[in-house]
């Protein structure tokens, strides 16, 4: 297989393609679409879902092409494309992949038309734009990620800011329409910061070239590294909601359509920290001071947000406070830059790609069939709808990291990695382990067990076999990587060595690296 | 004095003069009957804005000749024929030409506009023109001046419209105070440095680099002048009044037009003139510019009307285009020309679809009445949504105005002492910006069309304006490269860079008589 | 300079900044108007003194005679001498406007250093006009064209403006 | 006797602005500013001494440029009455937030 | 760094037990694995599945007689292979599960002697009590998904028994967490039965939480997690205080799933599930994976004789704790569940005072007697419940003021559940005298000249708490015979309270409930056989503890050396634990010479020891509520709201800032805007000028 791959020199266009094809397939969808919920004429196979599902199914293949392409054994850029753009600027969309970057993209654009199935009646009005929008945002996505070029990755990275505003806006749930508002502005201000501060490590590299490998080598004193890092780490603290930064992620989650909220749950933002914002200015990010704040911010987002997921009684905000909370660990693996912690990091956010989306879409059944995902509606669902719950079940089980799930393997590795860096606020951090037991918990009992409620006992359908089938994808996913997660963990390694010792041994590297010290 | 010389120099503003001209005496051709509605001639109109497109068209290519020749500046040193002049005719030129096709589409609505409308914008272009190329304070206060008349009476046009004429003369007060404060610093200049050509001037500066005497007030004065009519804070009083009292085509060719002009004589006098200066005058610009940006962006996220918004909004570009300005670059007057290109197009396809959005009635239009345009119009409110996001910035939907951004940051973080604070501050209040512009948007896109909101005719020529700017921004939005490096040739060429062939120098002091003598 | 000019210098001088005020200060229009006139009267000597006779002659003829004139004619026009409404706005403003002129006036006048040189007094001759003539239509003929188009812009626009309105809507 | 001139001048400015500020009808305004440019004149006038006769040009021109600023302005303002029934300045105020 | 699994396996001779049955090893765990998931799915498909399966009831105790089957080829293979196993016996080290930068971990299964007893244990009683629930779980509508729980929990505890290192340890540790969650609240329409699982899930996680941090510590400090790292890691460390420290995290972990104090909350609760389910979970196997843990990772309780005596500490605080709760309970099931935490602490004191053998033999005679008692008091919950159907009354069929004189109407239960009580109350010859007496007399030998008495535990001597962990026993001993005798006197005999009607309903179960009672009841009989002490020449001394020698020996030694007690004194302690059991068994019959009234006319038990102590309601005040109060009231109504509002009142500040002050700046008077025009002009100048 891979040989075919090769000798079809598929490296040479396959990560062009898939930034570009959910364009162009955005274009498509939207002129010949049809929205089954307006027109008279049945859609047939121009149903504007049909073609978005299709379309980013051709993603799907891409992706996994992109999987079957990667060389395990190499570190460095795998399928690297450098096309010019704009040479007065120095810019150029070099696209690339390396084992930080592939399991989030194979997640990404797996679990996007996944979960569009899989919530396939969640949004009924105006789909072609749905769906246009949609794949841009997959394109920006998958942009964001593969991006070697800071330009680049900086269009990307707005585009999706944009699709995102009018995905939550326009299909939000009644009255939350401000809640996009509230998403772009947020987000805005930390890339507005970084968009100076990209600009500013260009001209420091001689502004010439805004390629990843480039600016690696541009030394950098320490106090601009600050400055910089500073300004980096605004942008993707926000995008990725870390305490207290993170007030615009649970209304907008809750409120968003389905698969947009699962969208809105990548971590992105975490990826990018580890990809540029580290990298790029390692004395900054090891500064003992800053590190220890920001692993500190870490813990309390873990905390924070398992504490606030107790505290809601609606399913969606549940699901996004306990993201927040899975952003603490990956902020913590992150920062605590040990190659376990960094992998842990990175399979935090594969997980909490694919827990979300089978919460979420938990969700959003309960929201067709009954207008409403409040906790207190509901009750005894375990026996009006045995799939529905058990499906609900074993998102929640991995989401609360219950060993042999994905979440277990990504928790464990920051835990177990970061333990001997930062010894106080890991310890600190397994309490998160205990609450996410009462969150996860708390909404199954008051959702599956107990009698039926009035609006359960008036009858809640079970999934129909497309949700079952999604669904069953998802979990397994879950289930099959918590106890084989070694093909995506080998894969990473030699990215993940690169970046830590990058970080630790790079030319702009704090000449020595001291462990956080037991202050709390 | 060779003539010919100067016609080379001047031939496009020659062409352009004389085109309006013939286009006002056709204007007056027939006997000037009273048409049962609008005003007087109304009937001519349309055709004179036609002409005044072609005019527009023929001396672009006169300008792109001039250009392609290589033509150098006038032999007296007082007009400029460089890279930065002629982009920006070419950019005031398109300004005219979108202006005068919105002048046909709201007069195909409603016919409020007199045959003479054409003939005025261009002269008023002329003026803008002159101040492109302008290199004599002299210059300088006369393009202005033209210019600026002609607006006055554009402002009040509409001699029905209260809000029109009430707009004139506020707009007149002011700028003729600002005016007399411009000209006082021209002759304090001039008293300072003994000339008004800004080589002399960079050349007395030069030789008295810590300045002295009559010159500090000089150039604050001229600076007060010039920001008047760039729209800076605090100087930018007059702006929301006139841009919202004023019909809405003028004010898009006012927003465009006179701003790109004006921006274009503040850049070439500082950067010519005063690059000696730069440490008398930075700081009060820097203030300036930073004043400018939190007014325009704070202010406008209060508006509830369009075109208000929209005059702050046009302030706020003008603090952005200052911190270019302040740069003191020619990479910073690369990031004007840019910059005015891509604000020029989105100003013009946001009036476009307010012309034809706007209510029947003279009332202004208000963002609740775009609610859900969306839903009717989804190829205007699309348009207008990209014009928003590229004031915002953003990169790709946004089209070019994420390069303009761009630039302009550029210029700022690689001046020789870098505008670090300036450059967040503008990151910040490009943040804040995003709050007005999203109401825009947001009402757009995420409000129901009210049942009795009238339906919106788009007329073939608005959409066509509509339609080019938003492909032109999204296209350099995409591969901005070629602009880049029109902007990028767009730099100023100072006198004694430029002209080798020596210009006579003014008599000195006391020796006029002499002169005159020989 | 001498004696006699001095006097005459500071005479014209303190007659065009009385009557300034004055011009400022007057409730209704036309006193004020007539005031201004005094003014521009006041620097056409000025100019005369000053080796500009040519312009104090122009000054007299276009300013005081054809300017001021139109001012006073649209006042009369218009009919605005006779509301009892005071002109002036209120005094605390009045206060805090004659402090931003004292501080315009400071901050100018700082810049002013010692004393200009005196140049050298000039040859008496009888051509006053031709040393501004030959600059006017040879150095800066384009200046010169330039104020035609802005004088016909005016025209133009003056003759748009006033005219009587269409049909009211 | 330039520095004399270029005092008055400055005198002239300050108290053009001064009437600017004061004054409510706008063709009182509108000759404070013509004040202004006359005081400006008379810097030109007195410079002229020193630096040549480019600035008697300027003055012709401010004159002219005047004149034109004159017939627009007097223009507006009678449009202005016609529309309004005032020129009082504070009473035009159809246009604001 | 010490060496890995995999470097192991490479390295290692060939072990005894390769090429023999052993290489099945897994298909031990797959076993129970598959009938989850064939039960589950029956369970998903089939539904209402009011009707218990066929393939159910074959699936559900097939899989687990054939891991029985399994099991006992096993321990024929280790039996054959003798003396030379000294190394336990390797699979599926080359399975990779988890690897990044240092750390690989694989699925690697090992089986040694301790994990064997466990594997009979739960393989054993597992079976039994899989029968037991083909009969008891005969009606209920669940009977498939029981099943399929069942099952998972069985492959869940053998994952934690033959797990090779500590995380694949915690995979099954937290996999019969979840079992158990799921068990409880198996009757999930009543929320107090949800809730009740919920409690034990969420306690456990404290423990869990626990048992993280210890393995981060110990990967961070040791770089290995396999067991077979820890002992040349230890060699190197020596008695750092990071091997304190994992040890006493790993004594949380173990305080957590063995319901010690002050994690033994959840027990009494989850009697809420079935009661097979409290009899195998509950009582036999899960609950004493804390102390498997501990024999387990005897190591490193040895190289840190403080955290050693914490547990013993611990467990005898537990004991005495339960046990006296135990004295007032009214509900026949919460009588054994403080039992049952009473005996875990006694198996804590085995295992805490470095007697591994001692805990491990009172776990495995535990486990029948406290399984026998389960099932019996599930036949007669049973009996009642079908008694009170019967006669269509509403009342509560487990307590004992309901029962007396069941014995007429259920004697092989009520006889079975005589020699369970004898047992647990410490009557020779039955099995729990010998493994209790052997636990005390450990405690009294290792209190002096052994490392354990010279440490001291929150500076008191060891020697000091070991003897009052002693006494501590022998108190507990004598209560234990006490609650006991008063539970079984209450059911069984005297006057029968459940009134006419149902009286007439008792009776015994079906021959598949009633069989595994039996057999259990053997094993209760004989079970004392399997570590008989030197004193009594009753058969083979200290078969267990031979058995057991090559895992937990070198530790049991090291912590005890060979302590051995003066053959007097052990006689005397003998004689005295005898007396105690039998003056307990006086006292409970004395106890209960009055009689009682049936529940319903009883006023209610107020008593401390009948609410337990409030220690529900402590919790729930000085933890629940508190962590409940920062979360809704700080958290979610203040901090959160506060950063909601800030954000969004500074948008609306500026806006409404903006709006004031455009109408005071633009308020449409040119005249006034002149006067910014002048006053910018005036500072823009003066800017310049002054510099």
């Amino acid at each position: 297989m891979r040989e075919t791959l090769l000798a079809l020199q598929v490296g040479a266009w396959l990560l062009p393609a898939m930034v570009l094809w959910p364009v162009v397939a955005a274009a498509l969808v939207r002129a010949v679409g049809r929205d089954p919920g307006t027109e008279e004429v049945p859609a047939g196979w121009r149903d504007a879902r049909a073609l978005t599902v299709g379309a980013l199914a051709v993603e799907v293949l891409l992706g996994a092409a992109l999987w079957i392409l990667f060389d395990p054994a190499q570190s460095g850029w795998q399928a690297r494309v450098d096309l010019p753009w704009i040479p007065e600027l120095g810019a150029a969309l070099s696209l690339g992949v390396d084992g930080l970057s592939l399991p989030l993209v194979v997640m990404a654009v797996t679990v996007v038309p996944l979960v569009l199935l899989g919530a396939w009646n969640n949004v009924r009005t105006r789909t072609p734009a749905f769906g246009a929008l949609l794949l841009l945002l997959t394109s920006g996505v998958v942009g964001a990620l593969v991006a070697l070029d800071l330009l680049a990755f900086y269009v990307a990275w707005e585009l999706i800011l944009v699709p995102m505003y009018f995905l939550v806006g326009v299909w939000a749930l009644a009255g939350e329409s401000r809640v996009a508002l509230r998403y772009v502005l947020f987000t805005l201000i930390g890339s507005l910061l970084m968009l100076v501060a990209i600009l500013a490590l260009w001209s420091a590299g001689g502004g010439t070239s805004f390629h990843l490998d480039h600016l690696l080598a541009v030394p950098l004193p320490p106090r601009t590294q600050l400055w910089l890092f500073g300004a980096f780490f605004a942008a993707f603290a926000v995008k990725s909601a870390l305490v207290p930064f993170h007030s615009w992620f649970p209304p907008a989650q809750a409120a968003a359509p389905t698969v947009v909220g699962v969208v809105l749950g990548f971590k992105v933002g975490g990826y990018a920290l580890l990809r540029f914002a580290i990298p790029l200015f390692p004395a900054a990010a090891l500064q003992p001071t800053v590190r220890v704040a920001i692993l500190g911010l870490a813990v309390v987002t873990v905390l924070y947000g398992a504490l606030l997921a107790m505290a809601q009684g609606e399913l969606r905000r549940v699901v996004a406070y306990s993201s927040i909370s899975h952003l603490g660990f990956i902020m913590l693996g992150g920062f605590a830059l040990t190659p376990e912690a960094v992998s842990g990091a990175v399979v935090a956010m594969v997980h909490s790609g694919l827990a979300s989306a089978v919460l979420l879409l938990v969700a959003g059944v309960l929201e067709d069939r009954t207008g409403t995902t409040e906790l207190g509606a509901f009750g005894g669902l375990a026996s009006a709808a045995p799939l529905l719950s058990m499906a609900l079940v074993l998102g929640m089980l991995s989401t609360v990291a219950l060993p042999g799930t994905l979440g277990f393997v990504g928790e464990f590795l920051v835990l177990m990695g970061s333990y001997a860096q930062a010894p106080a606020l890991t310890l600190t951090a397994t309490v998160g382990v205990v609450l996410a037991a009462v969150y996860g918990l708390r909404p199954l009992q008051q959702l599956l067990f107990g009698t039926r409620s009035p609006l359960v006992a008036h009858g809640v359908p079970d999934l129909t076999r497309r949700e079952a089938g999604v669904l069953t994808a998802l979990v397994v996913a879950l289930l099959w990587l918590g106890v084989a997660p070694a093909p995506v963990l080998d894969r990473m390694q030699g990215a993940v060595r690169q970046v830590v010792e990058g970080a630790r041994f790079g030319p702009n590297a704090l000449p020595a690296i001291p462990t956080v010290s037991e202050t709390p | 004095m060779m003539a010919s010389d100067l016609l080379r120099v001047l031939a496009p503003e020659l062409l352009l003069v004389a085109g309006a001209m013939v286009l006002l005496l056709a204007s007056v051709w027939h006997p000037q009957g009273q048409a049962p509605e609008g005003a007087e001639g109304a009937e001519r109109t349309a055709a004179m804005a036609r002409g005044g497109m072609v005019l527009c068209a023929l001396v672009g290519l006169v300008v792109t000749i001039a250009w392609g020749d290589g033509v150098g500046g006038s032999a007296d040193g007082r007009l400029a024929a460089d890279g930065f002049r002629f982009t920006l005719d070419l950019v005031l030129l398109g300004a005219a030409a979108l202006g005068l096709a919105l002048v046909e589409v709201d007069h195909g609505r409603f016919r409020g506009y007199g045959p003479e409308v054409p003939a005025l914008m261009l002269l008023a272009l002329s003026g803008m023109m002159v101040l492109a190329a302008a290199r004599d304070l002299l210059f300088v206060f006369l393009g202005i001046e033209l210019m600026s008349l002609a607006v006055y009476v554009l402002a009040g046009v509409q001699r029905r419209s209260a809000r029109g004429t009430e707009a004139a003369i506020k707009y007149f007060l002011l700028g003729s105070i600002a005016s007399a404060f411009l000209l006082y610093g021209i002759a304090l200049l001039y008293g300072a440095t003994g000339s008004t050509r800004l080589g002399d001037i960079a050349r007395w500066v030069a030789e008295h680099p810590a300045g002295g005497g009559l010159f500090p007030a000089g150039l604050g004065l001229l600076l007060v002048g010039l920001a008047f009519k760039v729209a800076a804070a605090p100087f930018h009083v007059w702006t929301p009044d006139v841009y919202e009292g004023a019909p809405p085509p003028v004010t898009a060719f006012m927003a465009t037009g006179v701003k790109a002009a004006a921006f274009a004589t503040l850049a070439r006098t500082l950067l010519e003139a005063f690059p000696g200066a730069v440490p008398l005058w930075h700081p009060a610009l820097w203030w300036l510019a930073v004043l400018t940006m939190v007014t325009g962006n704070v202010l406008a996220l209060a508006q509830r009307r369009v075109v208000r918004m929209l005059a702050y909004s046009s302030i706020a570009h003008a603090g952005y285009l200052l911190v270019a300005v302040v740069s003191a670059s020619s990479a910073g007057a690369a990031a004007v020309a840019f910059y005015l290109v891509a604000y020029t197009l989105a100003t013009m396809g946001t009036f476009a679809v307010l012309v034809v959005a706007r209510p029947s009635d003279d009332r202004p239009i208000e963002i609740a009445d775009l609610a859900g345009l969306w839903l009717v119009r989804p190829g205007l409110a699309s348009a207008l949504a990209v014009f928003l996001l590229a004031f915002m910035g953003m990169p790709l939907v946004g089209g070019a105005g994420f390069f303009a951004k761009w630039l302009v940051l550029e210029a700022a973080l690689q001046a020789s002492s870098p505008q670090r604070v300036l450059a967040v501050i503008l990151a910040l209040t490009s943040f804040v910006s995003a709050g007005y512009y999203l109401a825009v948007i947001g009402t757009m896109f995420l409000r129901p069309r009210p049942d009795q909101a009238p339906v919106v005719r788009v007329p073939a020529l608005a959409g066509g304006v509509v339609l080019t700017c938003a492909v032109m921004l999204l296209a350099l939005g995409l591969y901005p490269s070629p602009l880049i490096t029109l902007a990028r040739r767009a730099t100023v060429v100072t006198e004694q860079g430029a002209s080798a062939r020596s210009a006579p120098t003014i008599p000195p002091a006391a020796g006029w008589r002499a002169a005159v003598a020989r | 300079m001498t004696g006699f000019l001095a006097f005459q210098f500071y005479l014209f001088a303190l007659l065009a900044v009385a009557s300034a005020l004055l011009f400022v200060t007057r409730k209704a229009p036309v006193p004020a108007a007539l005031w201004l006139v005094n003014v521009m009267f006041s620097l056409a000597g000025l100019y005369v003194m000053l080796d500009a006779p040519f312009v104090g002659a122009v000054q007299v003829l276009v300013y005081a005679g054809a300017i001021m004139v139109v001012f006073v004619f649209v006042v009369m026009l218009l009919n605005l001498g006779r509301d009892g409404v005071s002109d002036l706005r209120a005094a605390g403003p009045r206060v805090a406007a004659g402090g931003i002129g004292v501080a315009l006036l400071a901050a100018v006048l700082a810049t002013m250093g010692p004393r200009l040189p005196a140049p050298p007094a000039a040859p008496a001759t009888d051509n006053v006009v031709t040393p501004v003539a030959a600059s006017l239509f040879t150095d800066y003929l384009v200046a010169f064209e330039l104020t035609s188009v802005a004088l016909l812009v005016a025209v133009v626009g003056a003759v748009l403006l006033a005219k009587k309105r269409g049909t009211p809507s | 006797m330039i520095t004399e001139s270029l005092v008055v001048s400055a005198l002239l400015f300050a108290i053009g602005v001064v009437g600017v500020l004061t004054r409510r009808n706008a063709i009182i305004l509108f000759m404070c500013v013509e004040l202004m440019l006359n005081a400006v004149n008379l810097s030109f006038v007195a410079l002229a001494r020193l630096h040549g006769v480019a600035g008697h040009v300027f003055v012709v021109m401010v004159m002219t440029i005047a004149a034109a600023e004159a017939a627009v302005g007097l223009a507006l303002v009678i449009s202005v009455f016609r529309h309004f029934g005032t020129v009082d300045l504070p009473s035009l105020r159809s246009l604001r937030e | 760094m010490p060496p890995t699994l995999s470097a192991l396996l490479q390295a290692a001779a060939p072990h005894p037990l390769d090429g023999t049955v052993a290489r099945w090893l897994p298909v031990l765990v797959l076993l129970p694995l598959l009938g989850a998931v064939v039960n589950g799915a029956v369970a998903l498909v089939r539904r209402p599945s009011s009707a218990r399966h066929p393939l159910v009831t074959l699936v559900g105790p097939g899989v687990l007689l054939a891991a029985f089957a399994l099991a006992l080829q096993l321990f024929a293979a280790m039996r054959g292979a003798g003396t030379s196993l000294t190394a336990p016996f390797l699979v599926g080290g080359d399975v990779p599960w988890i690897r990044a930068g240092g750390l690989t971990l694989s699925f690697a299964l090992q089986l040694d002697q301790l994990s064997m007893v466990m594997v009979l244990v739960i393989t054993g009683v597992g079976s039994l009590i899989h029968l037991y629930s083909v009969g008891y779980m005969r009606d209920d509508a669940g009977y498939a998904r029981y099943f399929a729980y069942l099952n998972l929990f069985v492959a869940c505890m053998l994952v934690l028994v033959l797990g090779a290192s500590y995380p694949l340890l915690f995979v099954g540790w937290e996999g019969v967490g979840l079992a158990s969650y799921l068990l409880i609240g198996f009757w999930f329409t009543d929320p107090a039965n949800a809730r009740a699982g919920q409690k034990a899930f969420v306690v456990n996680r404290i423990g869990d939480a626990g048992f993280l941090a210890a393995m981060a510590l110990l990967w961070s400090s040791a770089g290995t997690l396999d067991f077979a790292g820890v002992p040349t890691w230890l060699a190197a460390q020596g008695n750092a205080p990071v091997v304190t420290a994992v040890a006493l995290l790993l004594l949380l972990a173990c305080a957590g799933k063995s319901a010690q104090l002050p994690l033994y909350l959840w027990l009494p609760d989850a009697m809420a599930g079935p009661t097979p389910v409290s009899a195998l979970i509950h009582a036999a196997t899960m609950v004493t994976a804390g102390v498997y843990l501990v024999a387990r990772s005897g190591a490193l309780f040895a190289a840190a004789p403080v955290a050693s005596l914490a547990v013993a500490a611990v467990g005898a605080l537990t004991a005495l704790y339960a046990a006296t709760i135990a004295l007032r309970q009214w509900d026949i099931k919460r009588v054994l569940a403080y039992s049952t935490v009473s005996q875990l602490g006694y198996m804590f004191i085995g295992v805490g005072v470095g007697a591994y053998t001692a805990g491990v033999f009172h776990l495995v005679t535990h486990a029948f007697f406290k399984a026998l008692l389960f099932l019996g008091a599930g036949s007669v919950i049973h009996a009642m419940h079908h008694a009170y159907h019967h006669a269509h009354r509403e009342d509560d069929p487990q307590d004992l003021r309901n029962m007396g004189g069941l014995g007429r109407h259920l004697p092989i239960t009520a006889t079975m559940m005589t020699v369970a009580t004898l047992a647990i109350a410490g009557v020779p010859p039955l099995a729990g005298f010998f493994s209790k007496d052997e636990i005390l007399a450990s405690t009294l030998a290792r209190a002096h000249g052994t490392p354990l008495a010279s440490a001291s535990l929150l500076g008191i001597p060891g020697s000091v708490v070991l003897q009052g962990v002693y006494a501590v026993g022998l108190i507990t001993a004598l209560l234990t015979a006490v609650y006991m005798t008063r539970m079984l006197v209450y059911a069984f005999f005297g006057a029968n309270r459940s009134g006419e009607e149902a009286r007439a309903a008792l009776h015994e179960g079906s021959p598949i409930m009633v069989a595994p009672v039996v057999v259990l009841g053997v094993l209760t009989l004989a079970g004392g056989w399997l570590n008989l002490p030197a004193l009594l020449p009753l058969g083979p001394v200290g078969v267990l503890d031979q058995w057991l020698a090559p895992v937990t020996g070198a530790a049991s030694r090291q912590l005890g050396g060979a302590a051995h007690l003066p053959h007097d004194t052990e006689v005397i302690l003998v004689g005295l634990a005898v007396a105690v059991a039998l003056l307990g068994m006086g006292l409970g019959v004395w106890l209960t010479r009055h009689p009682v009234l049936p529940k319903a006319q009883a006023p209610e038990d107020r008593s401390l020891l009948a609410r337990a102590y409030d220690a529900d309601r402590w919790a729930e005040r000085f933890v629940v509520a508190p962590v409940r109060r920062l979360a809704e009231r700080v958290l979610a109504d203040a901090v959160e709201r506060g950063i909601d509002g800030a954000a969004s009142a500074s948008g609306r500040g500026v806006v409404a800032a903006a709006r004031a002050a455009g109408r005071r700046l633009q308020d449409g008077d040119v005249g006034r805007y002149t006067w910014w025009l002048a006053g910018g002009a005036v500072v823009l100048v003066a800017i310049l000028v002054v510099g």
